[in-house]
């Protein structure tokens, strides 16, 4: 993606904390995401075969995909074969699965959600609306692109995907997260301010620290 | 299946008596001094139904203030329908309600029959009284695993919803579409039934009767379930009417309310069906109260495998529908879904676009105002069981 | 129904009354006389149930059209009563005292068309729409897809065509020397 | 030179028991799923489970007491298991049974959730206040059944170490306190349904209550030691139980009394799982009422049978 000019970024930039007294300062964040290197080679193999043998989903249904994720976790398709087990919070999930279209208000929830969450996170977007906005591409209230505002790793299209096309695109992102080529984490570091640009140009009422540390 | 209840009827106002102290009838709240805790049940959240969410205001377990927040699904259907044609409409209502989408599509289609005079086939109301009681069997199904699952009992999930992929194959053998069917079209249905549906459907019955008689025993007549289901969120009958409740809740509170046999569509009338009632009005009301119904869908799908008839037409003459002008005039159309009445306003102005569509949910009234009410005074640890037990659809509050 | 219809004429002068279905009906009712009808629906003629209550645009004749549902358990039937408001300044009396949820449909109005409803209970909160800066969505004059377009970054490669062209060019360009298929109900 | 070996034992004991403690979690998540018509994870899943719970990249923490708070719970589970003989007579498993451990290792088991409420109350979400009061107040519920039986095997037996105990039940089946004093092991097994926490009694990790209670805001390399201690901690108890109750585990042959050892643990978690498996959650209140109703009886009974019979 092409790369914003920085400086005019950071004069629309501003932290949720600004303008506070230096007590209440503490009670947002204003630490912005550092690059992490990965660890040396063979290291970083083994904890990568380990990371995609265990992927935990964050239990946030976004959309209508939540509705196909019910029967993918329950008897007909189990996915816990493959070590897929749902967190309910995203500080202990690692895969964010966007569930279809994503509204505005959902847009804001799922930034949190997403920044809350500890690295490395992989995150995959299900339906065509999160590609392109689907059969919502004209709706004034679900966005177009999801990889605009979050990075992504795999998408699964279909509206909506089948169970077997979700088990399909595991397998993807199994094979990308042992190759390591699932960098998401240090992506959204690298390209922040463009991120929280695209961001803050939808969500309007933006009283959030910039990033939920 | 009136149990003696032990149920007593709150009226109106929620009992505040406890906490905390009200001031010309709004409760005294203030964070400040440590007695509550505001939290948010949702979105991100496993207790909640679908992408909604709950601020509550707490003191200790007990809810003293809850308010609901919907809006995370808005997609502006109605805004989405009046920028498409009449044809173009069908595809896309089908998705405001993802459990239960036929019901979404009969009453658009029925909406449109009736501005335009158009009469539909025998068969095909056949098949879309088909398709409604298969969708209604699969969205109870999910409910009821949605039930054991706010509970913390993971098996009954499991089951039922192990037991809901199975309908959904059939879907896919009728409709061609799994979860979204896009089945019914103006004028009739899309399709007829492949070869040895029926005895497939027969035998899929069979299977969900005997996963439902281990589920009666399991669940229904857990002492745990009792003791944390009755008693839970009564509703009283002066309550329905004036909130507005419909369907299983409605009738779990002894109000005679079936859109299929008040206002009778489809083939509705010329199959036999009673009227499931109970007079306890708590959540383990509603829960048997939805469980038979469940059996009745059941036994209305193998009386329609009967009572269909082999052959004949599934469409009506249709003008080109890409260039379809409907008579200008106003119509309200409604159907029972799990959730209860389920209608669509539909205005027409006599162009090849409809002037206004509105969808009106079940939940929009269960999930806000019923809930705001219900949940007050109750332990944060029914709060889950009681969305539930409304069967509260947050994608058709704000469509 | 047609004493209710009839009782209905007695109580106020020039009501119009469409029959949609056996089970529909449609009367047209001033603004001033709303809350009365409502009132006596609901409690003598027991049209104890309201389904809804939603917002028709009229942009052409500058108008709101007011659509209250009611349902009545004994004799099965719905009526519905449209009341026309001004489109300019968009006001209409509040009805939250005779159902208790029909706030719930006054602030999503409220919301969606930016029609008033003075003394609503939470009228003024947000219902779906969070930071929304443009007018009303729901209104005629508010063009969704340029809407979007211009916030939403739309991913290029998506072609739109108009039914009525393509298929115009892809099904009847020969229509002319097509054979004349007979349809069985013909 | 000696502590060197006594520390060396000590290792490998505790590596062994958290080794069989997360293999045996594996199976029991293995059976829930076969419950629920499921194949499930395999066996060695939990193992995976921690080596991607350290190897995060990131792990955010909220003070010093949020770090303390599962190196407390590694603590208590640390001490419930050092001071009990997995295998009696044996040097290495023998770990450092002595003269009124019993006490010591309930004391112990209560510590480890103690600290954990230190430090999940510093992560700040609301939730892990909520999940640790009802913890904090389940586990007095079910320890008033769980010391009434203790109180009554130590009257029968006349002693509160383990060892002792373990020993009086050698010989014959027939010695157990299973069969010499049926009532506190009722009392206790019902304890040790809240000591587990499987449904009905896991009010403390409600997901969809207060998801997941107190580690909600633990991540990484946090969570990794508190998975590490469950598995540890599960050993422990069902090793307690299974020498006070069950006859513990004696063989000449060491790898034969590690076979009865890892037969009886399975058996007695099987129980829990069981009624786990088949029933719904209580409220939390319901569940304190339970505890202090029925099971506090059959204890005090215990006792009176114990001590005038």
């Amino acid at each position: 993606m092409e790369k914003k000019d920085l400086n005019e970024i950071e004069k629309e930039m501003k932290l949720a904390n600004e303008g506070l007294p230096e007590k209440e300062r503490i009670l947002f964040s204003d630490a912005r995401p550092s690059r992490v290197e990965p660890l040396n080679k063979y290291l970083e193999q083994f904890v990568n075969w380990a990371r995609a043998r265990s992927l935990w989903l964050l239990a946030f249904g976004t959309g209508c995909g939540a509705t196909e994720l019910r029967p993918l976790m329950t008897s007909r398709f189990d996915v816990s074969r493959f070590g897929i087990a749902g967190r309910p919070t995203p500080r202990q999930a690692s895969v964010f699965i966007i569930g279809g279209y994503a509204s505005i208000k959902t847009i804001k929830r799922i930034v949190r959600s997403y920044e809350q969450m500890q690295g490395p996170k992989y995150v995959i977007a299900l339906g065509s609306c999160t590609i392109n906005g689907g059969m919502y591409y004209d709706s004034y209230n679900t966005i177009n692109r999801i990889d605009y505002y979050i990075p992504v790793d795999t998408y699964i299209a279909g509206c909506m995907p089948r169970p077997e096309a979700l088990i399909a695109g595991f397998n993807r992102l199994k094979e990308k997260i042992q190759k390591g080529e699932c960098d998401g984490m240090n992506k959204y570091a690298d390209n922040f301010d463009w991120y929280k640009k695209n961001q803050k140009q939808i969500i309007k009422d933006w009283n959030m620290p910039d990033y939920n540390w | 299946m009136n149990r003696d209840s032990e149920s007593k009827y709150k009226g109106f106002e929620a009992d505040r008596s406890k906490y905390p102290q009200m001031e010309k009838d709004k409760p005294v709240i203030d964070l400040e001094s440590q007695k509550f805790i505001k939290t948010w049940q949702g979105p991100q959240h496993p207790g909640v139904t679908g992408n909604m969410s709950v601020e509550l205001i707490i003191n200790g377990d007990e809810i003293v203030d809850a308010k609901t927040h919907v809006g995370y699904l808005h997609r502006g259907f109605e805004k989405l329908m009046e920028r498409r044609r009449y044809i173009q409409c069908f595809p896309i209502v089908c998705r405001i309600c993802v459990p239960e989408p036929d019901t979404n599509e009969y009453c658009v289609s029925a909406a449109m029959e009736d501005l335009a005079g158009i009469v539909v086939p025998e068969k095909a109301l056949w098949l879309r009284t088909l398709n409604l009681e298969m969708s209604r069997v699969g969205s109870f199904l999910m409910w009821l695993g949605g039930q054991a699952g706010s509970l913390g009992m993971g098996a009954i999930s499991q089951w039922t919803i192990g037991m809901r992929d199975f309908w959904l194959d059939l879907f896919e053998e009728m409709t061609g579409g799994r979860v979204y069917h896009m089945y019914m079209i103006p004028g009739g249905v899309r399709k007829d039934l492949p070869e040895g549906f029926r005895d497939r459907t027969r035998e899929l019955i069979v299977r969900t009767r005997a996963l439902l008689f281990d589920i009666e025993k399991t669940f229904f007549n857990n002492a745990i379930v009792k003791a944390r289901l009755k008693g839970l969120g009564v509703i009283s009958p002066e309550m329905v009417t004036e909130y507005g409740i419909v369907g299983p809740s409605a009738r779990a509170s002894g109000i005679e309310d079936d859109i299929r046999i008040n206002n009778p569509y489809g083939k509705y009338a010329e199959l036999d069906m009673k009227m499931i009632t109970s007079d306890v009005g708590d959540a383990y009301a509603r829960a048997e109260v939805r469980y038979q119904e469940l059996h009745q869908s059941l036994d209305l799908i193998s009386q329609i495998m009967d009572k269909m008839p082999e052959g004949g037409k599934i469409q009506a003459k249709l003008p080109n529908v890409l260039h379809w002008k409907i008579p200008a005039g106003q119509t309200y159309v409604k159907a029972e879904s799990t959730r209860g009445e389920h209608g669509f306003y539909m205005v027409s102005d006599g162009t090849k676009y409809p002037r206004r569509v509105f969808a009106r949910g079940a939940s929009y009234t269960h999930a806000i105002s019923v809930l705001e009410k219900l949940a007050v005074n109750i332990s944060i640890s029914d709060l889950a069981a009681l969305m539930v037990s409304l069967h509260t659809c947050p994608p058709e509050i704000e469509r | 129904m047609k004493n209710i219809l009839k009782r209905l004429n007695e109580k106020i002068d020039d009501l119009v009354v469409v029959k949609q279905r056996d089970d529909l009906y449609f009367i047209k009712v001033k603004r001033e006389h709303t809350d009365f009808i409502l009132r006596y629906l609901k409690l003598d003629e027991n049209f104890k149930h309201l389904d809804f209550m939603q917002a028709v645009d009229y942009i052409e004749n500058n108008q709101f059209q007011l659509t209250y549902m009611l349902y009545n358990y004994e004799i099965k039937i719905n009526l519905g009563i449209n009341v026309m408001i001004d489109r300019e300044k968009a006001e209409m009396d509040s009805m939250h005292r005779i159902w208790p949820h029909l706030w719930q449909y006054q602030r999503e109005i409220h919301e969606m068309y930016g029609i008033n409803f003075p003394g609503s209970p939470r009228v003024d909160e947000s219902f779906v729409l969070e930071g929304w800066e443009e007018m009303p969505p729901m209104r005629r004059d508010f063009d969704t897809l340029e809407y979007s377009k211009r916030t939403f970054y739309p991913r290029p490669g998506r072609s739109t065509n108009d039914p009525k062209e393509y298929m115009k060019e892809k099904l009847y360009h020969d229509f002319a020397k097509s054979p004349k298929i007979r349809r069985d109900d013909e | 030179m000696d502590i060197i070996i006594r520390i060396l034992y000590a290792v490998i004991s505790i590596l062994v028991a958290t080794v069989w403690g997360l293999t045996l979690t594996g199976i029991v998540r293995k059976i829930y799923a076969r419950v629920h018509g499921r194949f499930g994870p395999p066996v060695w899943q939990p193992f995976l489970d921690i080596i991607q719970t350290h190897s995060r990249r990131v792990a955010i923490s909220h003070g010093y007491m949020f770090f303390l708070g599962p190196v407390f719970r590694f603590a208590g589970g640390l001490g419930t298991y050092l001071f009990i003989p997995v295998i009696l007579g044996s040097t290495v498993f023998g770990n450092f049974s002595m003269g009124g451990d019993v006490l010591l290792v309930m004391y112990f088991i209560f510590f480890g959730q103690l600290g954990m409420a230190l430090g999940a109350g510093e992560g700040g979400h609301p939730y892990s206040p909520m999940g640790i009061a009802r913890g904090l107040s389940q586990m007095s519920a079910f320890e008033v059944p769980f010391s009434l039986a203790i109180i009554s095997v130590a009257i029968q037996y006349h002693s509160l170490n383990i060892t002792t105990i373990v020993q009086a039940q050698q010989g014959s089946i027939l010695n157990w306190t299973l069969f010499t004093n049926p009532l506190a092991v009722i009392a206790a097994m019902i304890s040790l349904l809240g000591m587990n926490g499987h449904a009905p009694f896991s009010i403390v990790m409600a997901p969809q209550e207060i998801p997941i209670g107190p580690p909600i805001e633990m991540n990484g390399s946090f969570l990794g030691i508190l998975q590490t201690n469950r598995g540890l901690f599960a050993a422990a108890k069902l090793i307690l139980f299974m020498n006070l109750f069950f006859g513990g585990a004696a063989h000449p042959n060491i790898l034969v009394a590690l076979l009865i050892m890892m037969i009886k643990t399975f058996f007695i978690y099987m129980f829990s799982v069981f009624v786990g498996a088949s029933f719904p959650r209580f409220r939390p209140e319901q569940s304190f009422r339970f505890f202090l109703k029925w099971p506090t009886a059959i204890g005090i009974l215990a006792i009176l049978y114990i001590a005038y019979l």
